[in-house]
């Protein structure tokens, strides 16, 4: 914690930077993003399990006031850092053009605050799936060597392999009883780090592939497509599902993909830019089983 | 002479299935009977016999001695353009020739391979004086090799007593799991 | 009035007896924006046709949907038709109702209904049809043909013989390639140099032709008909445009001693040469391995010794400080025409390629007066280091029984190439021949699997070759040869007559592979074409376009794209300057106008497309947005062929495929 | 001490008991701790080839087997003949599932078929710095004609990690000890080991073939690393000879007594008195030799006369 | 075809009255429609309820066009383009194998029976492979029945 506000206000007055974004705590004890301009200011950063936001959202083209401000630092957890990884392999960024401050992290809970126990209640599911605790490529890394987070009572991979049990017409009626309730506020992808479309297919129009209205249909192509767009980008920062409403599972989605595409294509969103993502590239030899 | 008619199974077939070997890709180029040390005394020569094999004239094939004569020294193995492996052909013929009653080989040849392996059964490791009796027993020819048999023993090269090993039954068992013999072969019949 | 036309086919009986066209027609003509439907007998008839231009003019048709056979069997014909008519062909589509419908359905209802569901899907496609014109490229009128053997001469000369500018680049000091070291040529005999000298100089005097040897060929950009060649001139340490080709410089040069490549080492040359008489051009060049003072500078020494070349030059032509020279030209179309390798079973094989390991039982670097074919061309040819007397390596004895080897590393899966190298039975029978001409009292004797002797005069020249030139012809591969005495000893088998053969020769010629040029794949990623599986350049279809490859505008001639003879090497020279003048013979380079299409202000610049498209169309482009300047995709128009790829990976759909837009699949699903 | 599995094989006890009497002192010198398997069994040699596949794999397996057991990833297996048919079983099973499969049924042991089995040149060529350090007495300019016979390098892939129709590794081993070793035409032509019971005549035929051509190529004995070899050549050489004016016998040495004279060892310890070609010439030459450390031009010019 | 309904029945279940699936065909130029082309002029008769929509290549052929053939009603979609190494633009069909191997893994996993969604490689001399595939398909929708409570756009949002 001292270490992140002794770098930030270093970058700051030094002058490296000219904003530095992190976490704060609000009077309710909630953790949110801060935005540091001023040095001085920099005691107001800290971090702990309850710093759950994947603040590289800031940096998607949406946002371009946010880089219009000048050079800035990133405080980064592992998932975080992947998703800058993410959109540097996609040029939406050029590394020099932010510090990124990395933290260890032994893992967030599901929510941000108020209290900042981290235990089986608490923590959040998609955790347990991250490879790492330490965040890659970073400029500075600061925080203490920490544990794997605990076992949390929700297992993804679990709750996965439950549904995957099921005939594919229980499947669809879960889903449709989750989608049926989705209200297409878009919070999933407002606060997805790697949904970096400038004019989002859902809000395209002539034509119009995805019905915009909140019903079953729309919402089935919607979160069909969401989840495509993200297969083998998604780095399983879980804002999506955090930020919905309605508590769609969507992490169930994700990590299913994440894990398919690690099954069939050996890929990982990994922390390394110049990796590929396996779709928009191919090896002669893929599986096709499938194809008839 | 008419071809004999291709059973179910052809011996290429079978062969191919057993060891992956497809004799279907020789061209017939001689390559392998032109290296072969064994050459002027087979009356069937190597890429005949490859031909044979493909053709599945096991009949012609088993009529005389050709594949008995092969050293395996892999020479045509080793040079065959097309992976052909001949020798391994030759031995597949002969493991089928000794399942076909009397039909094993040249009677010297056989004589020494069977008292070889009965060393084996026997001992577990070859006995060479044993080995030299039984196969002399079998084939009568006891004094043919009396030139260096003297010698051998002021050499002290052939132990006169047989060592055998502590698992003898499993080096048994191996042979009666391979149905190479249903019961081990006694000095009568050879 | 505008509106959709629908014409609804009968193709006679074709479709009319399963599918009721009356009805289709008339359901079409219910359905919104429908303005027009009828039914004819035969509407790709000239009557038929003319209905549809009746219709256009008389009812300001905005667009057309023809209901009849494949587009594959008319779309030309009625966009044809509607373009007389003046309406643009890009806004008529075709229904599929015979191949798809009538031809495959008995039932009668059923047809109808899946005809009418077919064609209104059309319709509602066709209403999100845009008017495409067809895109017109300005074309280079100039070709460059990489390579100056007898395919690249030949390709040369044709190109310019049609008016077209050429220029030639060659890696060697000169141009004619393997045929200038042949001695004979089957199954003629004509004398190789006599008929490819006076075609080197040709090209050398060309007017059209600009000939850069000693230079390579580093890289290729643009697409076809604008083509950007960067192309390195070696340094031959002389300065061309003063040099004469008097010779004098080799004459004086004191190290003489350097094995002669085009001699196959036999002979020796000096360290400023020309590496054979008839050179062309006739520049000598220092072989900087080789030169005493080159060598000094490369041991960093301050003396600068020798020199003899510049006192015998009159022309002070020779230039020790030149450097190699990068030069860019725009070209319009290339010629590939970079030749074979020789298979070489040296002991000392290149680790990259395995495939020549394995076959130390044919003894090549171990026994001396075993060689191979090139080796034999030398000792064969009047100009050679020998005079054109065949004297065995060893010795320099006349052999007087020479065994001929076919087939090695030819057709040997198990250690050398699978293919058959297709010049081999010829060489070594014109080989037989020259020797039983050369050596009255020699035998030559071939060992071979099969003679393959197909070509105008070829099995003639096989059988002279053993009836009149008395070469005995062994049918079986040589297993093992080796050193004994003088002799050089091999083992084989009379396959024909089953008998064991040991044969002891004076000299020995392998017949060794034709392969790809080791450095082949290296320039097929510089020209963006593709190898096959051997590493020989691919065509872009083995029967329908064998001279072409799969990037427009480059094409392949001679022994780069499979084992090729002399004749066949020529006829697919001549062939490719066919298909070259044939390209810039258009005033334009026009191409349909199917290809993508990128929105940059919706463009994020993530680049998917761009690994994405197999054609390298996806350029990058800046976009000044709200005054911050970011980078997009842009589609060369040139090089998209529209395969649509870059749009399905493009996640904010911001890149569209002209005719297949998104508007357009989506009303033909919806219209289903 | 480094530790290695080592299969002697049958022969190793009786006709080739040479071959162990210059082996193990030979390796024991390099520094090698050779650890014999417990209770190995015969590898089956020709007669099961020829007689089974299955058997021919499953005899050598049991070996492998108890290799494994063991512990050892590698085992030397330095007569050519076992070591083809332990190689080529372990090439089988590792290429056929189904094989490795019937194998497992047959034997009674746990069996991963994880032991790769190295041929004496290999092993040897593998310490060839060592030897060298370790010559003490060159043999200096002797001329031997190294002969690898059919099993050192054949099957291609299985024998021998050098070229299987130009090997040098045996050249470059007699090289190490300051022989010399000759060009020849003979040394990957079979001798007919395998029948040498069966079909003494052609034995006799192909023997003589290769005999005369060291002969011939100025060698002063013949190299080999298989017992079959030599139980072939040295003790059928004199038959060899019948029906026709004889010629110098040739002794045949093992590679490992070329090495182990180098090392200095006496070459009664190394068993070279057993052969039935006499080697008394040969070790008389290498005697005047060994006099003449360290070695000058005089002395070299002394071996021309002898060699 | 969106134009008709059928009752929902659970999937798998043998249907009551004749039941006729629609599939809809998303299929290459190059390789399949030719094929397509070729069963037609072989006259290899097939069920009359696929109908197919023409693409450059399988390259082109964008998920949301199945989940919107599904929206439209289709009981089964096929998407069938030229074999690996046989693409007119050399890689687009290999790009496409990926997209729908994990289309296929996201729709098996929110409830799509796979049996509804057919991917092919069928070229263009491939005409009997082409009638074999289509009937093939419809037997087994056929035996299916419709499809499950996927939206269609007659049937949505009022539910």
């Amino acid at each position: 914690m001292k270490e992140i506000r002794e770098v930030a206000s270093a970058l700051l007055s030094g002058g490296q930077v000219d904003w530095v974004l992190g976490y704060e705590e609000d009077a309710k004890g909630l953790v949110k993003p801060a935005f540091i301009t001023d040095p001085a200011q920099a005691a107001r950063l800290i971090f702990d399990p309850r710093c759950v936001h994947n603040l590289a959202v800031y940096l998607l083209p949406g946002r371009r006031h946010v880089r219009a401000l000048g050079r800035g630092a990133l405080v980064v957890k592992a998932c975080d850092a992947r998703a800058v990884a993410g959109l540097l392999r996609e040029h939406q960024l050029q590394r020099d053009e932010l510090v990124l401050i990395g933290v260890r992290c032994g893992g967030v809970r599901q929510d941000p605050g108020p209290d900042a126990v981290l235990n089986e209640e608490s923590v959040a599911a998609r955790c347990a799936l991250c490879p790492e605790r330490t965040p890659q490529r970073v400029d500075h890394l600061v925080g203490p060597e920490l544990p794997p987070p605990p076992a949390g009572n929700r297992d993804l991979l679990r709750e996965i392999a439950e549904l995957e049990a099921l005939t594919s017409e229980a499947r669809f009626a879960f889903w449709s009883k989750h989608f049926s309730r989705c209200v297409r506020c878009h919070a999933c992808r407002q606060v997805c780090p790697l949904c970096n479309c400038t004019r989002c297919i859902a809000d395209k129009s002539q034509p119009q592939f995805i019905e915009a209205a909140p019903h079953l249909r729309g919402n089935l192509a919607w979160n069909i497509t969401r989840a495509l767009h993200l297969a083998g980008r998604c780095v399983g920062c879980g804002e999506c599902e955090r930020a919905c409403p309605v508590d769609i599972p969507l992490a169930l989605i994700n990590a299913k993909l994440s894990h398919f595409m690690h099954e069939r294509y050996a890929h990982e969103a990994s922390e390394d830019p110049e990796q590929p993502s396996p779709i928009g590239d191919f090896r002669s030899d893929d599986d096709q089983e499938f194809i008839r | 002479m008419a071809r004999d008619k291709h059973p179910p199974e052809t011996l290429r077939d079978h062969l191919k299935a057993e060891t992956g070997i497809d004799v279907r890709t020789c061209y017939q180029c001689g390559k392998c009977s032109a290296g072969c040390p064994m050459a002027e005394e087979m009356s069937l020569r190597t890429h005949e016999i490859v031909r044979l094999f493909g053709d599945n004239r096991l009949e012609r094939l088993l009529q005389d001695d050709s594949i008995w004569l092969c050293l395996s020294c892999e020479t045509c193995s080793g040079r065959c353009p097309n992976a052909c492996e001949p020798a391994q052909v030759i031995d597949h013929l002969r493991e089928i020739a000794g399942q076909q009653r009397g039909a094993l080989g040249p009677r010297k040849v056989r004589a020494f391979h069977q008292a070889f392996l009965k060393q084996i059964y026997a001992h577990g490791r070859v006995f060479e004086l044993g080995l030299v009796m039984g196969y002399k027993l079998r084939t009568g020819a006891f004094f043919s090799d009396i030139t260096v048999a003297p010698g051998i023993f002021t050499r002290g090269k052939l132990s006169l007593r047989p060592h055998r090993i502590e698992a003898i039954a499993e080096v048994r068992q191996i042979f009666e799991r391979c149905g190479v013999w249903d019961s081990p072969p006694g000095e009568d019949e050879a | 009035m505008g509106g959709v036309g629908v014409f609804v086919c009968h193709c006679g009986e074709n479709i009319g007896k399963s599918v009721d066209c009356v009805r289709v027609a008339e359901a079409l003509r219910q359905h919104p924006g429908v303005s027009h439907a009828v039914d004819y007998k035969y509407m790709c008839s000239e009557p038929g046709q003319a209905l549809m231009r009746q219709a256009i003019q008389e009812k300001g048709l905005d667009a057309v949907v023809v209901a009849a056979c494949s587009p594959h069997m008319h779309e030309k014909t009625f966009r044809k038709a509607m373009a007389a008519a003046g309406m643009n062909p890009f806004l008529c589509e075709m229904a599929n109702i015979r191949e798809h419908c009538s031809w495959i359905h008995d039932d009668r209802e059923e047809a109808t209904q899946k005809a009418i569901a077919l064609t209104t899907s059309t319709v509602e496609r066709v209403r999100h049809n845009r008017a495409l014109e067809t895109i017109r490229i300005p074309i280079e009128r100039r070709a460059l043909v990489i390579g100056g053997g007898v395919a690249g001469i030949q390709a040369a000369l044709d190109i310019a013989e049609a008016g077209y500018e050429v220029l030639l680049v060659e890696r060697q000091p000169s141009i004619g390639g393997h045929m200038s070291a042949l001695s004979e040529t089957f199954p003629t005999l004509d004398c190789s140099q006599c008929i490819l000298t006076p075609r080197m100089v040709e090209v050398a005097q060309h007017p059209k032709i600009r000939l850069l040897a000693y230079a390579e060929v580093e890289e290729l950009s643009g697409y076809v008909g604008n083509f950007v060649a960067t192309i390195r001139r070696k340094a031959r340490s002389v300065i061309a445009e003063r040099c004469n080709g008097c010779g004098a410089c080799l004459e004086r040069c004191p190290v003489k001693k350097i094995p002669n490549e085009f001699e196959q080492g036999m002979g020796k040359r000096s360290a400023i040469y020309v590496p054979f008489p008839q050179a062309v051009p006739n520049i000598p060049t220092i072989d900087r391995e080789g030169c005493l003072r080159f060598k000094a500078r490369a041991r960093g020494s301050t003396k600068e010794p020798c020199g003899k070349c510049v006192e015998a030059c009159g022309r002070d032509a020779i230039d020790f400080d030149q450097s190699d020279e990068i030069i860019t030209e725009k070209i319009g179309a290339v010629v590939v025409a970079t030749g074979y390798e020789l298979y070489r079973i040296a002991q000392d094989q290149p680790p990259e390629s395995p495939q020549l390991q394995g076959y130390g039982e044919y003894g090549y670097g171990e026994v001396p007066d075993v060689i191979d074919g090139l080796h034999f061309e030398r000792l064969a040819s009047a100009s050679g280091p020998t005079g054109g007397k065949i004297l065995r390596p060893s010795d320099g004895r006349e052999p007087k029984t020479v065994a001929f080897l076919q087939c090695i590393g030819s057709r040997d899966p198990a250690k050398g190439m699978a293919y058959c190298s297709k010049i081999c039975c010829m060489y070594v029978a014109k080989h037989a021949t020259l020797y039983a001409h050369k050596v009255h009292d020699g035998q030559p004797v071939v060992f071979y699997m099969d003679v393959r002797a197909g070509g105008k005069g070829y099995e003639e020249f096989v059988r002279r070759t053993i009836v009149e030139d008395r070469a005995q012809y062994i049918r079986g591969r040589v297993s093992r040869l080796y050193r004994a005495g003088d002799k050089v000893r091999l083992h084989a088998f009379d396959t024909l007559s089953a008998e064991p053969v040991i044969l002891d020769a004076d000299m020995v010629v392998l017949a060794t592979a034709v392969r790809p040029r080791s450095d082949a794949r290296a320039l097929a990623q510089r020209l963006q074409i593709s190898t096959d599986e051997n590493g020989f350049f691919r065509e872009a279809h083995p029967k329908l376009r064998p001279v072409e490859t799969n990037t427009a505008g480059v094409f392949l001639a001679g022994a780069c794209q499979a084992p090729r003879d002399i004749p066949d090497s020529v006829a697919m020279a001549s062939a490719v300057a066919g298909k070259v003048v044939g390209l810039f013979a258009k005033e334009m380079l026009e191409r349909e106008p199917i290809v993508a299409m990128v929105q940059a202000q919706l463009c994020i610049g993530c680049f998917n497309c761009e690994r994405a498209c197999p054609y390298g169309a996806i350029e990058h482009v800046t976009l000044d947005d709200h005054g911050a300047t970011r980078e997009v995709a842009r589609v060369n128009p040139g090089k998209c062929m529209g395969c649509g790829t870059c749009q399905a990976i493009c996640r904010s759909k911001c890149v569209e495929l002209e005719g297949y837009t998104d508007e357009q699949i989506f009303a033909a699903i919806m219209g289903l | 001490m480094k530790r290695v599995g080592f299969y002697p094989g049958c022969t190793f006890r009786s006709t080739a008991k040479e071959y162990d009497m210059s082996l193990l002192p030979v390796l024991e010198r390099l520094g090698i701790e050779v650890v014999e398997l417990p209770d190995w069994s015969c590898c089956g040699a020709t007669s099961a080839h020829v007689t089974q596949e299955l058997l021919s794999v499953a005899l050598p397996a049991r070996n492998l087997a108890i290799a494994e057991a063991q512990g050892f990833d590698t085992i030397l297996a330095p007569c050519a003949a076992c070591f083809s048919r332990l190689a080529v079983a372990q090439r089988k099973m590792a290429e056929r599932p189904a094989l490795a499969q019937r194998v497992q049924e047959i034997l009674d042991r746990p069996f991963g078929n994880s032991v790769k089995v190295i041929n004496i040149t290999d092993f040897l060529i593998s310490h060839l710095t060592e030897i060298g350090a370790s010559v003490t007495t060159p043999l200096q300019g002797m001329k031997l004609a190294c002969y690898y016979g059919c099993l050192l390098v054949r099957p291609h892939g299985v024998a021998h990690s050098d070229d299987p129709e130009v090997p040098t590794s045996m050249e470059r081993i007699v090289a190490a000890t300051k022989a010399t070793p000759v060009k020849w035409n003979m040394a990957l032509e079979c001798c007919g080991g395998g029948m040498s019971f069966a079909r003494t005549g052609s034995v006799i035929r192909l023997g003589r073939a290769i005999v005369d051509d060291a002969r011939a190529a100025g060698a002063q004995a013949l190299v080999v690393g298989c017992p079959m070899c030599h139980n072939n050549l040295d003790l059928r050489q004199k038959a060899m000879e019948k029906g026709r004016e004889t010629k110098p016998p040739i002794p045949i040495l093992f590679i490992s007594q070329v090495v182990g004279l180098a090392m200095g060892m006496a070459p009664k310890s190394l068993g070279a008195n057993l052969h039935f070609v006499s080697t008394r010439d040969f070790m008389e030459t290498l005697a005047r030799l060994d006099r003449a450390l360290p070695e000058t031009a005089t002395h070299k010019a002394t071996n021309k006369e002898v060699g | 075809m969106s134009q008709e309904s059928h009752p929902t029945t659970p999937e798998g279940a043998p249907h009551p009255e004749p039941f006729q699936p629609k599939i809809v065909a998303f299929v290459c130029n190059w390789c399949t429609y030719a094929g397509a082309d070729l069963a037609g002029t072989s006259r290899l008769k097939m069920a009359a309820n696929t109908r197919l929509i023409r693409l450059p290549c399988t390259g082109r052929i964008d998920p949301l066009f199945i989940t919107k053939a599904f929206e439209q009603g289709a009981d089964g979609v096929i998407v069938s383009g030229c074999h690996p190494a046989d693409c007119h633009y050399a890689t687009g069909n290999l790009h496409a194998r990926r997209r729908f191997a994990v289309y296929r893994e996201l729709m098996a996993f929110l409830g799509i029976d796979l049996r509804r969604l057919v991917f092919s490689w069928v070229s263009a001399s491939e005409g009997r492979k082409w009638a074999d595939l289509v009937n093939e398909t419809v037997r087994e929708l056929n035996a299916l029945g419709p499809r499950n409570a996927y939206p269609a756009v007659d049937r949505e949002g009022d539910q």
